[in-house]
């Protein structure tokens, strides 16, 4: 809808990259994302979502992975190039609140709406629990490092190249307090265990959710997602719209 | 010649007046509202909005939607508050609206598609409804009247004696030989003819080796089927006496112009209302350039250029 | 799971064995020969060679066809040498490559159909013939079979008694129930199905304001029309007893999978040749690769895996 | 169907852009065209058509304007860009023979095949005639003038802006000599009226025709012109294994 143009885009190491776009809003939520299309050209047909990484008055940052034709034709696009933006939409990550220690879990690429989340969090003990395949994506921790965040983080692999070796929801299930909030983003499985794993201890869990995406503005209905909630209202909510962060509780797995 | 003259962009379907021909596709634009923060929707000839059934329905299970070349698969299946609640809930700032509000109908047998078109009727802010026969997404109503003549005839008949509102009825592309199911919802007594709907299409995950959406099949919209469409709307204004309604693949002004071309009195923006909110508004400046430039003073001097 | 074993690509049209499922598309692959700089002609299933009637025929004026979104719209009117000069010229050439050679067969009446069958047949060096009784592009013939069951079923009975070479029949995907068309040519003895066909479409030049094709009408291919085109194989390939083969879209592997795992036992390559003339040899390989990379075998391990 | 790598894309004024491929082919015939896949997209879909503009051993040359789609997206690549080609496709320029003095006219963009054919004229007075609608497509000569060809240049634009003020035509009419063989590419309505003029003379004439293309290789039956040839063969020639280049004559331009 609005126009931003590339700062910069490079990579990360292995499929990770980050862009850097100047463009001005009125302000953003963490956990909020943005839909971009990637050309001019009708294929890629649709919008492609992504998370807000970072933002800072008229700078987004974007980090992603190359995975398909989208992801793969953005990943060439050079500084000074306009693409088309869309956004800030969803709903993003509400606050832990007051004496509660926020746990971020996140898998992958879903590492990516906590960093502008962390840097917000006024209360409480924060954790990041960040689960990799291997060493390309720990390299995505590196800011959070640098930062000087007081964050409590604790890395698997599934390689055991760094870290403990294992899925990150081992270090949930050892770490997982009754004060805590827990903030899970990643793929649609681990969200699923992580908010199992909450539930049992009584804990509140938020998930951000992926969908594919056709509007991005709730008028499709077509990224849908099946709720625990029943009639009168429709047991379906949508990503992008009513999400793409929900309570775990509220979701019905199965239609993953 | 007038070249700084505005063209006159307005349009006649039937007795109903739009103040140019460029309208929105059921089902894309929401209840039109959602999209005030990316244009004056004033500034449509039409809005139509999303399909409305006698109780609020829940659609199908996800995944629901698809990207597929150059366009999309969908199976919503209609999920939607139900006539009762849009009536309470949206009608009334729908009605503040300086545009043509047109609501798109269904139902899973004849009698509640009558018995929508009755409370729209009733209601006050509506101008016309469009009675979607060609829903591919669901499995009773929709598309088992729009490829039967006879069946689309009925429901056309039923909504005609229920509303004394202009009638639209939105054809499928399903039909070997669309100029028949024009002659039956025309004898019927449809006001104007809308097409096309969704193209019944699918789309299989080779990794995971199923269906990419829950209902296998849904419905394919997007500039893909643009020629299809236009074929359509182009064989439909010949053989028809109502004004006829052309929909699909829509991206700027030059595609709606190959259907008013074709012989479409008006369109309807459906998709590309997802590539862009703005899309429709779009269209309507782009015509107006184009009448500008070209010397084309009303829509009507280019509508069925092509025969 | 002999994940290093070559995997068996071969699949079985009735009693007609192919190396493989890969075919290429009529009209869009010539008389094959064409083909030699660009790949290894022997290495496909089968070739199906550019549509033949009974006398020279010279096709439809130009323009003759248009790039559409995703696809194209082509009107080339079925133009050919005629099935003598095919068998002077062409065949005994034909005869010498290690693979099927498919004749598609195209007739104004269903006598021509039959006399084409039966040439064929006496002369030595085709293996099939596919009855295309789906052509939008010619005024006699072709889609005014393909749309109606009871024509459909006399072309392909005619052909039928005219030789005893394997009878693919070619649909169109013009018509509201796929499966009706299944039945009647199952019932008139074809040994097998193979769609769809190119759908009717048009596009229009609007500064010109006029058609862009001579014909007004063409036929629309490409990936455009593979959501579709799947759909119809799949709803096929449920309601058939012979061998279904796919078409429509198809550009790679992993869209030759999607028809395979629809239901059909091979596939055929149109429009992509254009896009890179060895694309059909890129989807032998590539479904080889997707075969040993998920420790699939035999091709009927997949085959109709959607149901 | 072979991979080529761009060296050089530049802007040479206006619309018009010259592109250097590296690639490596057995040989080109001046007027010959090749095929090239703007971007692994399907939208554009289908590959377009280019003149061969200069060759050498390793290095192809295109000369282009930018009306579209794809010639738009072709104009945004950079240095060191693979892009697919299929060629050299079709049959190029017959030699004028002994004692004949080629003509070249062209129109616009039409000046491409030219500057390959002027360099291998070996005999006779070669004229290249250029019809432009300004000084931007004035500015494609530059190449034509610095090679230090025995080159008869003259220049006709719509403008007036620079040479003789009207059509290329008219050039053609006053200096056609009864020993030319006329050779012309630009656009049909140019080349329809440089064949009649040639005819009326009866002058040779060969014009490089257009059409939108699918294969390039003659077996789609898209590019069809129509000649006035007559059964038993077919009426029609394409454009793309036929042609480009034609006998004036032997085309019906009822067709265009
Ligand atoms: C709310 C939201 C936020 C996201 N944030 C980020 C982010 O910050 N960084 C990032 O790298 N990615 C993010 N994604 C995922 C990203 O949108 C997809 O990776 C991208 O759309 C893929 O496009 P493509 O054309 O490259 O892949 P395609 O060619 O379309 O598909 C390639 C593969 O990716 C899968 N895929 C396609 N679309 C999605 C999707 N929407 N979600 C998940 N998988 C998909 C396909 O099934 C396929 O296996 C987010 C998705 C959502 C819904
Ligand atoms: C044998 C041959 C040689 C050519 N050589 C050159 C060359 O050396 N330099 C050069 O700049 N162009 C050349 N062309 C024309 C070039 O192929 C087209 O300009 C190009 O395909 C347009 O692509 P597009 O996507 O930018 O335009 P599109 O978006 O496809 O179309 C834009 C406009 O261009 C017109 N157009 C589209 N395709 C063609 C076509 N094939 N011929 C003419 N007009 C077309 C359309 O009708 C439309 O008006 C040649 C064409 C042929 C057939
Ligand atoms: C997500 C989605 C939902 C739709 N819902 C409806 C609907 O409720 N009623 C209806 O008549 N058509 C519905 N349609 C069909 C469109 O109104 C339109 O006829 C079709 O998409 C073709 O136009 P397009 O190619 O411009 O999208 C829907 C289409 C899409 C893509
Ligand atoms: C240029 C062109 C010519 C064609 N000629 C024939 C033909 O002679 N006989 C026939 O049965 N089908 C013909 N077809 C249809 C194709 O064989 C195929 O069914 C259709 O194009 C869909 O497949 P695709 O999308 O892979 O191209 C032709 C298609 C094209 C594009
Ligand atoms: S993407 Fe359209 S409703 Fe969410
Ligand atoms: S472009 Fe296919 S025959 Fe010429």
């Amino acid at each position: 809808m609005s126009s931003a143009t590339i700062i910069n885009n490079s990579r990360l190491g292995g499929r990770f990259f980050r862009l850097s776009l100047r463009w001005k809003c009125g302000g953003v939520l963490p956990g909020q994302f943005v839909m971009l299309r990637v050309s001019n050209s009708l294929d890629p047909f649709l919008r492609r979502p992504f998370g807000i990484y970072d933002f800072s008055g008229d700078v987004l940052d974007i980090l992603y992975k190359v995975v398909g034709k989208g992801t793969g034709m953005l990943s060439t696009l050079a500084p000074g190039t306009d693409v088309d933006i869309l956004g800030p939409l969803g709903n993003g990550f509400p606050p832990a609140g007051k004496g509660k220690n926020p746990i971020m879990v996140a898998g992958g690429i879903g590492i990516a709406p906590f960093y502008l989340f962390a840097g917000e969090v006024k209360e409480g003990k924060p954790s990041l629990f960040y689960g990799a395949k291997g060493r390309d994506e720990v390299a995505l921790l590196k800011d959070f490092k640098s930062r000087g965040l007081k964050l409590n983080i604790r890395v698997s692999t599934e390689d055991g190249s760094i870290g403990r070796k294992g899925l990150v929801t081992d270090i949930l299930k050892e770490r997982l307090g009754e004060d805590s909030v827990v903030y899970a983003c990643g793929p649609a499985g681990m969200l699923k265990e992580v908010s199992n794993i909450a539930r049992k201890r009584g804990v509140k869990c938020y998930v951000s959710l992926e969908r594919a995406m056709a509007c991005g503005i709730g008028v499709c209905l077509g990224c849908a997602v099946k709720t625990r909630k029943h009639p009168p209202a429709s047991a379906y909510r949508m990503v992008c719209s009513d999400g793409p962060v929900f309570n775990g509780e509220e979701i019905d797995w199965g239609c993953f | 010649m007038g070249v700084f003259l505005k063209p006159d962009t307005s349009v006649k379907l039937g007795r109903l007046e739009l103040k140019n021909p460029v309208m929105t596709a059921s089902g894309t634009f929401g209840y039109a509202l959602e999209f005030e923060p990316y244009m004056d929707v004033e500034r449509l000839g039409a809005v139509v909005l999303k399909g409305l059934s006698l109780k609020p329905r829940d659609g199908n299970p996800p995944p629901r939607s698809c990207e597929t070349p150059c366009g999309m698969l969908n199976s919503i299946g209609l999920q939607n508050v139900g006539v009762e609640a849009f009536i309470k809930e949206k009608l009334p700032r729908l009605k503040r609206l300086k545009t043509r509000v047109v609501a798109n109908i269904f139902g899973e047998t004849i009698i509640e598609y009558a018995e929508v078109a009755r409370r729209l009727d009733s209601a006050d802010g509506v101008d016309a409804v469009e009675v979607n026969i060609s829903c591919p997404n669901v499995k009773k109503g929709g598309l088992s009247f729009g490829s039967d003549p006879s069946g689309a005839a009925k429901v056309v008949t039923a909504v005609r004696k229920a509303t004394k509102l202009h009638v639209m009825t939105k054809l499928s592309p399903n039909v070997t030989d669309i100029r028949v199911m024009v002659r039956a919802v025309e004898d019927a007594g449809t006001d104007s003819i809308s097409l096309i709907n969704t193209i019944p299409g699918m789309a299989i995950d080779v990794e995971r080796r199923r269906a990419v959406l829950s209902t296998v099949t849904g419905g394919l919209s997007g500039p893909a089927i643009r020629p299809i469409a236009v074929r359509m709307v182009w064989e439909a204004a010949k053989a028809a006496t109502v004004p006829i309604v052309g929909i699909g693949g829509i991206v700027n002004a030059r595609d709606a112009l190959e259907f008013i071309m074709a012989g479409a009195t008006a369109v309807e923006i459906g998709t590309a209302n997802f590539l862009d909110p703005a899309s429709a508004i779009a269209v309507v400046h782009g015509i107006e350039e184009y009448m500008r430039k070209n010397g084309v003073r009303t829509i009507k001097e280019i509508t069925g250029a092509v025969n």
